[in-house]
């Protein structure tokens, strides 16, 4: 029997649920560190920053997947959160003259987050397919604001180029750009990332999380049991916005250029590709399809012309395959099915 | 405004809106009927395009007729692509019937991406136009129409597409098929049960629908340029139209592709400023206002 | 066989003390249809009211209005002395106006125990709780426990309930419900779909709870013999109005009852 | 961007620095080392110099990358049949990156280059928006970009202090404000629509475009600009719209398929007729003629920044002739406007090496290369093709298609051309191209 509820098995099961929870904390610490000093043992600048791309995004997964493998939404919507990050640090900086990293990520998670409950207010009524295309419709205007530069704060299509923020008032924005990066705004995203990923882990298994697996479940259950569901659908919305503004303030910072690119559908698609392709019903699948993704196209890319067809080919095998489980899902059920086997012989 | 330009301004909206159907009334059968929502069925439209840019091309050598390339355009590439299509449902789609729609959009938009690079690898990345001497838009030239010149093929097209909804209305209310595709967007599982032979329909349907796509892209084609963002553009366009009308229902296709066609012709000709925002706009408010589309809560002819 | 001892109809015995849920010339039109025709009804906590008519004859629509999943189109609803007409269906819910579905209405993919432990914290309003572990809630755990003991479910505790038997699912719909401490609960069918074997000990499970809870039950049911058993009190509808209301020997032998409900089949 | 005094200073004296350094590198080895001629170097490596090309491989803009490549491959070949750059050192195209893979994964490349040393040089770029991204994230790894696509006039006044960046595409100034120019010498244009693609670009040439004829204080008013989407398949309901108003002028940057939609669609609603004249300046070269064949309306100028037409100066132009004859044998069509801006790079590449190698005698580094590639002028079918700092200066060329060439195809090419001088269409040098746009003079006494 499965030992998901310790207060119900012996105290066995408890025990053994403490160690098992130990060494994911412990597994949690070796990776965090080695990730922490990655960087400094290797001095390889692009590993660095393609880790950093990495993790930027798996951030962005990781909240996706509150409203689709949580709360049950598919939302094609994704990019207007990820993008109100990003411009929110470029135009803070450049024409606010805020430069503090803290503060403009702070920033940066607000105004995702207002973004979020506006498309939310507006969508949660929703379902399934209506839900996706009006999420995808609403973040389209928001794109076509950006890149039709109303308001003069985008300028347009070219974009926004934007310099290094400094930290706590230190003036770190005037190291060389690799040992910005190598040196201290990588481990400012691996913070972010862990922090993350305790957050989430703590709140999706809270009554809070516990509503949202009854929405995804049970939305009639859920409702006759007096929860109001479409209030809860909306704080999934702006938790979930505020976390993908968060990486994509993060990202604004890596990639130096912002552009309305990162608000269009297409960026959606991306963000629902990398939690399908880890997994949505996993809580690290989103991770590992992030790191997935990123890796298959810089190899995809590396190697064919026909990189589409790749990328292509990949999405429909594991969503035929693998489903809701994704690639670490799927891993999972492997090990699991070889433990058995080695437990039988 | 002027009587000629309100005259000129329906006419492209009801060319446009004959474009939005053929890229979307499979779409819409698809979802309605066989529960399938086909995000790469507007691929098939982009492959009508080239497919036709390219049969027209190759036609110099053997006949300019007019009569022989549009029957072309009109009857030889839907064939082709409807026998293509019903292959691709016995294989690639196949499996995609039996999972939730989440995960056929996904899986279809990576059928999405695989087309393209097909279209590459066969015709590359420059746009392709239809050589002048066998374009029948330019051999048909112009017509008047109430005091309007207008292009002879434009009105050929929407013709054509008023033929097409017809057809598929007469189908579905004459015709065996017809009916037992209505009974199965009510209940598959009766009809499965009444011991129908459901994948022989499923085919059918699917092929038809695919065929139909690919016949809008093929009649797209003289007027317009077969190029690698064709495919893209129409799977937003055609998702509007399905969803505006509301899934799965044939009226709704047709009065959402109207809808946007009017709006898009005339929002561009008098306030050009809007025209970005106009498609997702009408999305958004349609939505929000009525979730179910349309026409959403009724069946596929109702 | 009865499970309270009344030697008169509820309705009379009850008249000096308010009713839990009152509705007075409740309507519901669909377009030119009318599927609920000024129905005005009163039941109480401490009994249990049995609704039988045939198919079309308003029974599931009336329980949609009262639970709120369908607006009025006329008429008032009234629970536990306050208007609730207009009010939201989860607003119900936690004024304690809870009613269970025909098919039962369970979270899939998480575990019977879970199932349980979400009611009883939506119960609790303690939904919004971000920053605590559900597996560590203690309060609500020991509630789910007696819950679960409550109902026979404790073997059953660990497992996800996609694979659970048919009648087991029904009796965990009940003890969600149950969770939510209703005063008075609302019961479509509640032994559809169980075998004949089993549907007597659902009901006993059911009307047990709401005798030592104290909570007034209303159930659909096209069982008659279920019904005679365990009613107080039979409510018959016929084309949306109610055809009579009285004590189950009564209604059983009403000469229209017998001709509209009774021979036409259910 | 705090406007922050030291800041913008520091930037001033980093600038300086590095040219002071740039600069030093050259002159010291000249100084040290007399002259030499390129038979007595010694530091030439072994291996061939590995450029990577930056391009798209895949979604529309794709055909630019086509041609650049064929471009490309010709050049190299061309190049390594005499012995390679300085007739010493081959040339090998180590990689193509495709732009469609979005800035993230160009930046990340551009970093793994830098740092694995086994390229000398990045080449390239389509896309403006790409361009503005990926240029300052090469200059910050320290590694040699030869730009050569591209022309928004934002790359170096954002990034003024890009020591390995220069840019041998002229700056979309050049094709905006010669049709301004164009507009100058026009008699009876009294109204003007304008129709560009909705994203920087055409939106660039149209603020360019009006706030030209504004400044030079043309007689004419922009009565409507329109901006269809990028990639739109149907410009009926635009067409309609400009055939009903019957401007005197149409002026349009829109370029690839839209261009080719644009104008048939045009031609089809009888747009053409109802307009006198039309400049047409978003890259109108022999690809758009040949895919128009013979559809193209007469009463068109077509052109822009770069005398990059076959039949200009076909005859007189010996290089140029040698360029379009080779191209067009190998690939079977006439080259278009990138395969001409590719052939500008490797103009410059040829070109700074060799003034490199004349001043220090060695084999350049990354930075002496680019700086050498400063300041240069080498042969373009416009005449000397000039860079000021790192940036090209082109002039703007147009004209009317016409019948009557002696190029073996069966369309119609430009004829009748009008060439305006490239110090009449790009500011000097450190001028912000908008302001000076705002001020400019008016040619025509």
């Amino acid at each position: 029997m499965s030992t998901r509820l310790p207060t119900f098995g012996d105290m066995k099961a408890q025990e053994l649920k403490g160690l098992l929870l130990d060494k994911r904390l412990l597994g949690g610490g070796v990776l965090f560190a080695a990730l922490a000093l990655y960087p400094g043992l290797t001095m390889n600048a692009y590993h660095t920053r393609l880790l950093a791309w990495i993790m930027c995004f798996a951030i962005a997964a990781l909240g996706f997947n509150i409203v689709l493998g949580y709360t049950g939404l598919l939302s094609f919507g994704h990019a207007a959160f990820f993008g109100t990050g990003m411009y929110t640090v470029v135009i803070a900086m450049e024409s606010a003259g805020i430069t503090d990293l803290i503060v403009l990520l702070v920033l940066a998670m607000l105004a995702a987050g207002v973004v979020g409950a506006v498309i939310g207010a507006l969508s949660v009524k929703t379902h399934e397919i209506y839900f996706a295309l009006l999420t995808l419709a609403l973040a389209q205007l928001l794109y076509v604001l950006a890149a039709r530069d109303v308001g003069g704060l985008t300028r347009g299509t070219d974009g926004i180029g934007l310099s290094r923020p400094d930290f706590l008032g230190i003036p770190i924005s005037e190291a060389p750009a690799h040992i910005y990066l190598m040196g201290f705004y990588y481990h400012v995203i691996l913070v972010c990332l862990f922090a993350t990923i305790a957050v989430l882990w703590l709140v999706l298994r809270s009554p809070f999380g516990l509503t949202l697996k009854m929405i995804r479940e049970n939305e009639t259950r859920a409702e006759m049991s007096g929860v109001p569901i479409l209030r809860y659908r909306l704080y999934s919305m702006v938790l979930s916005a505020m976390i993908v503004g968060l990486a994509g303030a993060l990202y604004a910072v890596v990639v130096g250029h912002v552009t309305p690119e990162y608000l269009d559908w297409t960026m959606s698609g991306e963000i629902v590709f990398m939690a399908l392709l880890g997994g949505i019903g996993t809580f690290l699948g989103p991770i590992i399809g992030a790191s997935g993704f990123i890796i298959l196209q810089e190899v995809a890319l590396g190697v064919t012309t026909y990189w589409h067809f790749t990328m292509g080919l990949v999405l429909f095998v594991v969503v035929l395959t693998l489903r809701e489980k994704g690639i670490w899902g799927g891993a999972k059920a492997l090990v699991d099915d070889l433990n058995e086997r080695r437990d039988d012989s | 405004m002027p009587i000629e330009s309100l005259l000129v301004n329906t006419f492209n909206g009801l060319y446009f809106a004959a474009l939005l159907f053929f890229a979307s009334v499979g779409l819409t059968l698809v979802f309605g009927i066989l529960n399938l929502l086909n995000m790469a069925h507007a691929a098939f439209y982009g492959l009508g395009a080239y497919v036709a840019v390219w049969t027209l091309n190759n036609a110099g050598d053997v006949t300019t007729s007019t009569v022989v390339l549009l029957a072309m355009l009109v009857l030889v590439i839907p064939l082709v692509v409807f026998v293509l299509s019903a292959v691709l449902d016995k294989t690639v789609f196949a499996p995609l019937y039996e999972i939730e729609h989440v995960y056929q959009l996904l899986a279809t938009f990576g059928v999405i991406l695989m087309l393209d690079d097909v279209i590459k690898f066969i015709w590359g990345a420059s746009p392709i136009t239809v050589d002048g001497a066998t374009d029948p838009s330019r051999q048909l030239g112009a017509i008047d129409l109430m005091g309007v010149s207008v292009s002879a093929y434009r009105s050929f097209v929407i013709l054509i597409a008023v033929a097409c909804a017809v057809g598929l209305y007469l189908m579905f209310v004459k015709t065996k098929l017809g009916k037992i595709s209505q009974a199965m967007s009510e209940d598959y599982e009766m009809v499965q049960m009444l011991g129908i032979n459901v994948n022989r329909v499923r085919v059918l349907i699917f092929s038809i629908s695919v065929a139909i796509a690919a016949l809008g892209g093929a009649l797209f084609v003289p007027f317009a340029t077969a190029t690698p963002a064709v495919t893209l553009e129409y799977v937003l366009l055609s998702f509007a139209v399905i969803v505006i009308g509301g899934l799965g229902s044939l009226k709704g296709v047709v009065v959402a592709a109207l809808v946007i066609g009017m709006v898009r012709s005339f929002g561009i000709a008098y306030f050009p400023a809007l025209e970005l925002a106009i498609v997702f706009g009408l999305m958004a408010l349609v939505i929000i206002f009525k979730p179910e589309g349309l026409f959403g809560d009724e069946g596929v002819v109702e | 066989m009865s499970t309270r001892e009344t030697d008169s109809t509820s309705t009379t015995q009850n008249a000096s003390t308010e009713p839990i849920l009152r509705t007075e010339n409740v309507r519901k039109e669909f377009g030119n249809l009318v599927a609920v025709d000024g129905v005005s009804l009163e039941f109480y906590d401490d009994e249990i009211v049995g609704i039988i008519g045939p198919n079309g004859a308003g029974k599931t629509t009336y329980t949609n209005l009262i639970s709120g999943a369908l607006s009025l189109t006329d008429g008032t609803i009234v629970f536990d002395g306050d208007d609730i007409s207009d009010l939201r269906k989860y607003k119900r819910v936690r004024r304690g106006l809870v009613r269970s579905f025909q098919i039962p209405q369970i979270y899939d993919e998480l575990t019977v125990f879970e199932n349980v432990q979400s009611s009883v914290l939506s119960r609790k309003q303690e939904n919004n709780r971000l920053f605590s572990l559900t597996h560590r809630d203690t309060a609500s755990i020991e509630e789910t426990e007696r819950l679960l003991e409550m109902f026979n479910l404790e073997s059953h505790a660990d497992e996800h309930t996609e694979h659970l038997p048919h009648g087991v699912r029904k009796i965990l719909d009940v003890a969600m419900s149950f969770a939510l401490r209703p005063k008075l609960m609302v019961l479509d069918e509640p032994t559809s779909g169980v075998g004949s074997r089993e549907k007597n000990a659902v009901m006993e499970t059911i009307t047990d709870a709401a005798v030592e809870r104290n909570i007034g039950l209303i159930f659909i049911e096209h069982d008659m013999e279920l019904i005679r058993s365990y009613s107080d009190r039979i409510v018959a509808l016929h084309e949306g109005r109610v055809l009579d209301d009285d004590d189950p020997a009564a209604v059983m032998n009403s000469e229209a009852v017998n001709q509209f409900i009774l021979e036409g089949g259910v | 961007m705090t406007k922050d005094n030291s800041r913008i200073s520091r930037r001033h004296f980093l600038k300086g620095s590095a040219a002071v350094t740039a600069l030093g590198s050259l002159a010291g080895c000249a100084l040290l080392q007399e002259d030499f001629g390129t038979d007595e170097i010694d530091g030439i490596p072994d291996e061939p110099f590995r450029i990577v090309q930056m391009i798209f491989e895949s979604g529309p803009p794709a055909f630019y990358g086509e041609e650049a490549m064929n471009a490309s491959d010709m050049l190299v070949d061309r190049i390594n049949d005499e012995g390679g750059l300085i007739g010493e050192r081959e040339i090998e195209i180590v990689d193509r990156l495709d732009e469609d893979a979005g800035p993230d994964s160009l930046i990340s490349d551009v970093q793994a280059m830098a740092q694995e040393g086994e390229v000398d040089m990045l080449m390239g770029i389509v896309s403006s928006a790409h361009s503005l991204a990926v240029a300052p994230a090469a200059n910050d790894q320290q590694f040699p970009f030869l730009v050569t696509m591209p022309g928004t006039y934002q790359l170096f006044e954002e990034n003024p202090d890009m020591e390995y960046v220069v840019r041998t595409a002229g700056s979309n100034a050049a094709g905006a404000v010669g049709a301004v120019r164009m507009v100058e010498q026009m008699d009876d244009v009294e109204t003007v629509i304008t129709i560009d693609p909705d994203y920087a670009w055409g939106h660039d040439h149209q603020e360019m475009f009006e706030a030209g004829l504004e400044a030079v204080g043309a007689d004419v008013e922009i009565v409507e600009s329109r901006y269809p989407e990028l990639g739109e398949t149907d410009y009926s309901a635009h067409v309609s719209a400009i055939a009903d108003a019957e401007p005197d002028l149409l002026f349009s940057s829109l370029w690839g398929g839209d261009i080719a939609t644009f104008v048939s669609q045009g031609v089809d609603g009888g747009m053409f007729e109802a307009v006198d004249q039309s400049l047409l300046i978003g890259d109108t070269g022999a690809p758009l003629l040949s895919s128009l064949g013979g559809s193209m309306p007469e009463n068109v100028w077509l052109g822009g920044r770069g005398g990059y037409q076959p039949n200009y100066r076909y005859d007189e132009d010996e290089a140029h002739r040698e360029f379009v004859d080779e191209y067009y044998e190998r690939y079977d069509q006439l080259p278009g406007w990138g395969a001409y801006h590719e052939w500008m790079g490797f103009q410059a590449l040829q070109e700074g090496v060799e003034r490199a190698v004349s001043i220090i005698g060695d084999w350049p580094t990354g930075e002496q290369l680019t700086a050498a590639m400063n300041n240069i002028a080498f042969e373009s079918p416009h005449g000397q093709h000039t860079m000021y700092g790192p940036q090209a200066a082109a002039p703007a060329v147009f004209g009317r298609p016409t019948d009557d060439h002696d190029l073996p195809v069966d369309h119609p090419l430009l004829g009748e051309f009008e060439f305006i001088e490239a110090a009449e269409v790009n500011p000097p040098e450190d001028d912000p191209t908008m302001d000076w746009v705002d001020e400019l003079e008016p040619v025509t006494g």
